[in-house]
């Protein structure tokens, strides 16, 4: 699994290294290619989002608006025990790479918990994918409206 | 020393008033590109104490009547000759006050493709309008339903030129009398709030 | 309470008052979300502070500690009480110009040297900001005591309640208008508060999370006037914009000593989190 | 910021054996996208992103983050453990650019 997602990335820098002509080298790096979410859970889970199973097991709280899309909190919780969980996966669906994290869980972990900031680039689902040791793709979402702020 | 910085303010705002016409005609032609001469302003680089203490000089004798701790008309200053003095620098385009340019009008409003942003015009900072964009304040009525209110046209134009001519000391800019906005994008704000397909109005 | 009733007709300005989107009132959670976390980035400022105020020589050798303590222990309380006179420098100085003078006086630092104000008045910059957040952690669980015995705290108080009603620039704006007068309303979703009545300075400096930085409350007073449209002759976006006023200037020390004298009382919170 | 890869960690001060409790970081990083233009030069910023968090206790690995440039500025992470026993808690973390850091702390459980 982690070697396919290594072998994709280094595919990513092939792709870029040969598309390198003088001048394009900064444009190149500065617009990783768009990717919807279809491409980035295929990447990722080797799934697509019809193989994602609805859960209310998993809890997802964000803020429903978003003052500001740079710095949105996100805390995952799962009601599952911890030892059939292999990794929780959160995507963005409108980011322009909508995978923004793996977190690789143990048995130490006592409880399926994480906590972080992340971006959203405007308005758009936050989903959560727990992929458990049998296999099976445990999912939730929650959308979160960003808006804009200030008297400029 | 601080009688005169008053005098000086006040000086400065008779001076910006009787400025304010051909101030407000120059900006009115959108397309005119004149590069001030460069070696007038390199000869003195003026510090930043100097630069901020003039900015604040600028105050006119109107502002300076409404800084009190209520931010109104205080007492002693008659409402009526305010807002008629007001009303006396509104300028008007020679179009009319419903400019043609509804898009634009809508993007000087708050540009629904940047979450209703806009610099100039910025109106949701205050007011809530389109129902699209969530992050409206609510400092001023929403504007909803704006063009069916059977409101003039002309007052919503004086009203965005130079609300204190409606209303002295309102929190609203008078855009228009600071050169914020020329007559003509106001008249495209206009037209945009009273256009019968705008989402304000549907 | 009738002068607000004037106020809000003046707002309509003779326009009757609409039904006002109820979903909209609402208080937006995202602020209160990210408090929920526990730690923010304010804290690593906190921690870097200490770190720099306890090993950043200054050219004469000497370290913050040096005077003040291993980890300002000699400075605990003494943000509570600024900004305030200092005989040694002449003034009323305020966290971060206090800072500067102790730097540049005690340390050898020179106030001239490019590199060295690059590092100081820098946002993103070592010295100023971590220095002033850890400094002002020093006083958390303190009362806010700002007095006004020198005749130049007073004189600089009452610049600062002018300029809080002042109106000017090209918005007509004061901060007085919208933190005294429009408490409570909202600017887009960011409601607006009153730093006098609502003592907010206790939670100054502040990671705000919309800009993604520490802001010491010189940096927030300079950029309010941002908004101001300040210009010298004429105003114009791109040509005369007059955006701050200079940096520990009088300016901006009289509005906060005038906000903090305000907060008297209030326990002091550092560092906040903020939108 | 100062001084990226500079990390603080919070654990409680009191845990009991079979408690399971929360590990809080930040880390200082700027996180850049790649997307993003620098201002005045209008030059792209390159991406510059923390990329990998492991927690250790004990020389045991309890969590792996793999992480990209969608987590937000002067990055915020929490994960959960079960307290079992004293000892030292490490983060190692590595970011795109090669930078490496390493933090510990101190757990101590009764």
């Amino acid at each position: 699994m982690i070697s396919r997602r290594e072998l994709l990335k280094f595919a990513a820098v092939g792709t870029i290294a040969l598309t390198l002509v003088p001048g394009t080298l900064g444009e190149a790096l500065a617009a990783p290619k768009d990717m919807s979410l279809e491409e980035a859970l295929k990447e990722h889970l080797g799934a697509t989002l019809s193989d994602l199973k609805e859960s209310d097991l998993i809890h997802i709280k964000a803020p429903t608006i978003a003052e500001s899309g740079a710095n949105v909190p996100v805390q995952i919780s799962a009601n599952v025990p911890v030892d059939q969980v292999e990794a929780l996966y959160i995507f963005a669906d409108a980011n322009f790479n909508p995978w923004v994290t793996t977190v690789e869980f143990s048995p130490l972990n006592g409880e399926v918990f994480f906590a972080t900031r992340i971006k959203l680039a405007k308005t758009s689902k936050v989903r959560a994918v727990l992929k458990m040791k049998d296999g099976t793709l445990l999912a939730a979402a929650k959308e979160v409206k960003v808006t804009v702020g200030g008297c400029g | 020393m601080k009688s005169a910085v008053v005098a000086v303010a006040f000086l400065a705002g008779i001076g910006l008033l009787a400025g304010c016409q051909p101030a407000a005609q120059k900006a009115a032609a959108p397309k005119e590109k004149k590069v001030e001469p460069k070696k007038a302003e390199k000869k003195k680089k003026k510090s930043a104490t100097e630069r901020f203490r003039t900015a604040l000089a600028n105050q006119d004798k109107w502002q300076k009547a409404c800084s009190n701790p209520n931010q109104l008309v205080p007492e002693g200053i008659d409402v009526e000759t305010f807002r008629k003095e007001m009303l006396a620098t509104v300028k008007f385009p020679p179009g009319g006050v419903l400019g043609k340019d509804v898009k634009r009008g809508e993007k000087l409003f708050g540009d629904p493709k940047k979450g209703g942003r806009s610099r100039r015009g910025n109106c949701y900072a205050c007011h809530c309008g389109d129902p699209q964009i969530l992050a409206c304040g609510n400092i001023g009525p929403s504007l909803r339903g704006y063009g069916k209110r059977g409101i003039d046209p002309k007052d919503t134009y004086i009203k965005i030129y130079n609300s204190w001519a409606v209303v002295p000391c309102s929190v609203m800019p008078r855009l228009g009398y600071h050169g914020v906005l020329t007559p003509e994008e106001i008249a495209d704000i206009v037209a945009y709030m009273h256009d019968p397909n705008s989402p304000l109005n549907k | 309470m009738g002068k607000r009733k004037l106020l809000l007709s003046a707002l309509t300005g003779g326009v009757i008052l609409g039904a006002v989107a109820t979903a909209q009132e609402q208080v937006p959670s995202h602020l209160q979300e990210l408090l929920e976390l526990g730690m923010h980035p304010g804290h690593a400022y906190v921690d870097e502070g200490r770190e720099t105020f306890n090993t950043l020589k200054g050219p004469n050798g000497k370290t913050c500690a040096s005077c003040h303590g291993e980890d300002g222990a000699k400075l605990e309380g003494a943000y509570a009480k600024m900004p305030r006179y200092y005989t040694d420098i002449d003034r009323v100085a305020d966290l971060d110009l206090r800072i500067l003078s102790c730097m540049t006086k005690y340390m050898g630092f020179d106030p001239k040297d490019k590199k060295f104000r690059k590092e100081f008045d820098k946002w993103n910059g070592r010295y100023r900001v971590p220095l002033a957040t850890f400094v002002a952690s020093l006083s958390n669980g303190m009362e806010i005591n700002v007095k006004l015995d020198d005749p130049q705290e007073k004189e600089l108080y009452k610049k600062g309640e002018e300029l809080w009603f002042m109106r000017v620039g090209a918005r007509d704006f004061s901060c007085g208008i919208c933190h005294t007068v429009l408490t409570g309303k909202r600017i887009r979703l960011q409601g607006l508060p009153d730093p006098v009545k609502a003592k907010v300075y206790t939670h100054w400096p502040a990671y705000r999370f919309g800009s993604d930085k520490m802001w010491t409350m010189e940096d927030r007073v300079r950029s309010c006037f941002k908004a101001y449209f300040l210009y010298e002759k004429k105003w114009d976006e791109k040509k005369d914009w007059v955006k701050k006023p200079p940096p520990y200037s009088d300016w901006v020390i009289a509005l906060e000593l005038y906000m903090k004298y305000a907060a008297n009382g209030g326990v002091v919170e550092v560092p906040g989190l903020l939108r | 910021m100062a001084r990226i890869g500079r990390a603080i960690v919070r654990v409680p001060k009191r845990i009991s054996k079979g408690q399971v409790f929360k590990i809080q970081m930040v880390i200082t990083h700027p996180m850049e996208t790649g997307r993003r233009k620098d201002k005045k030069t209008g030059q792209p910023i390159p991406a510059h992103y923390i990329d990998l968090v492991e927690f250790f206790f004990n020389d045991q690995k309890i969590t792996t983050l793999r992480t990209g440039p969608a987590i937000s500025k002067n990055p915020y992470f929490a994960v959960k453990m079960k307290a079992t026993e004293s000892g030292t808690l490490i983060i190692r973390y590595k970011d795109n650019k090669g930078g490496k850091w390493e933090k510990s702390v101190k757990v101590s459980v009764s």
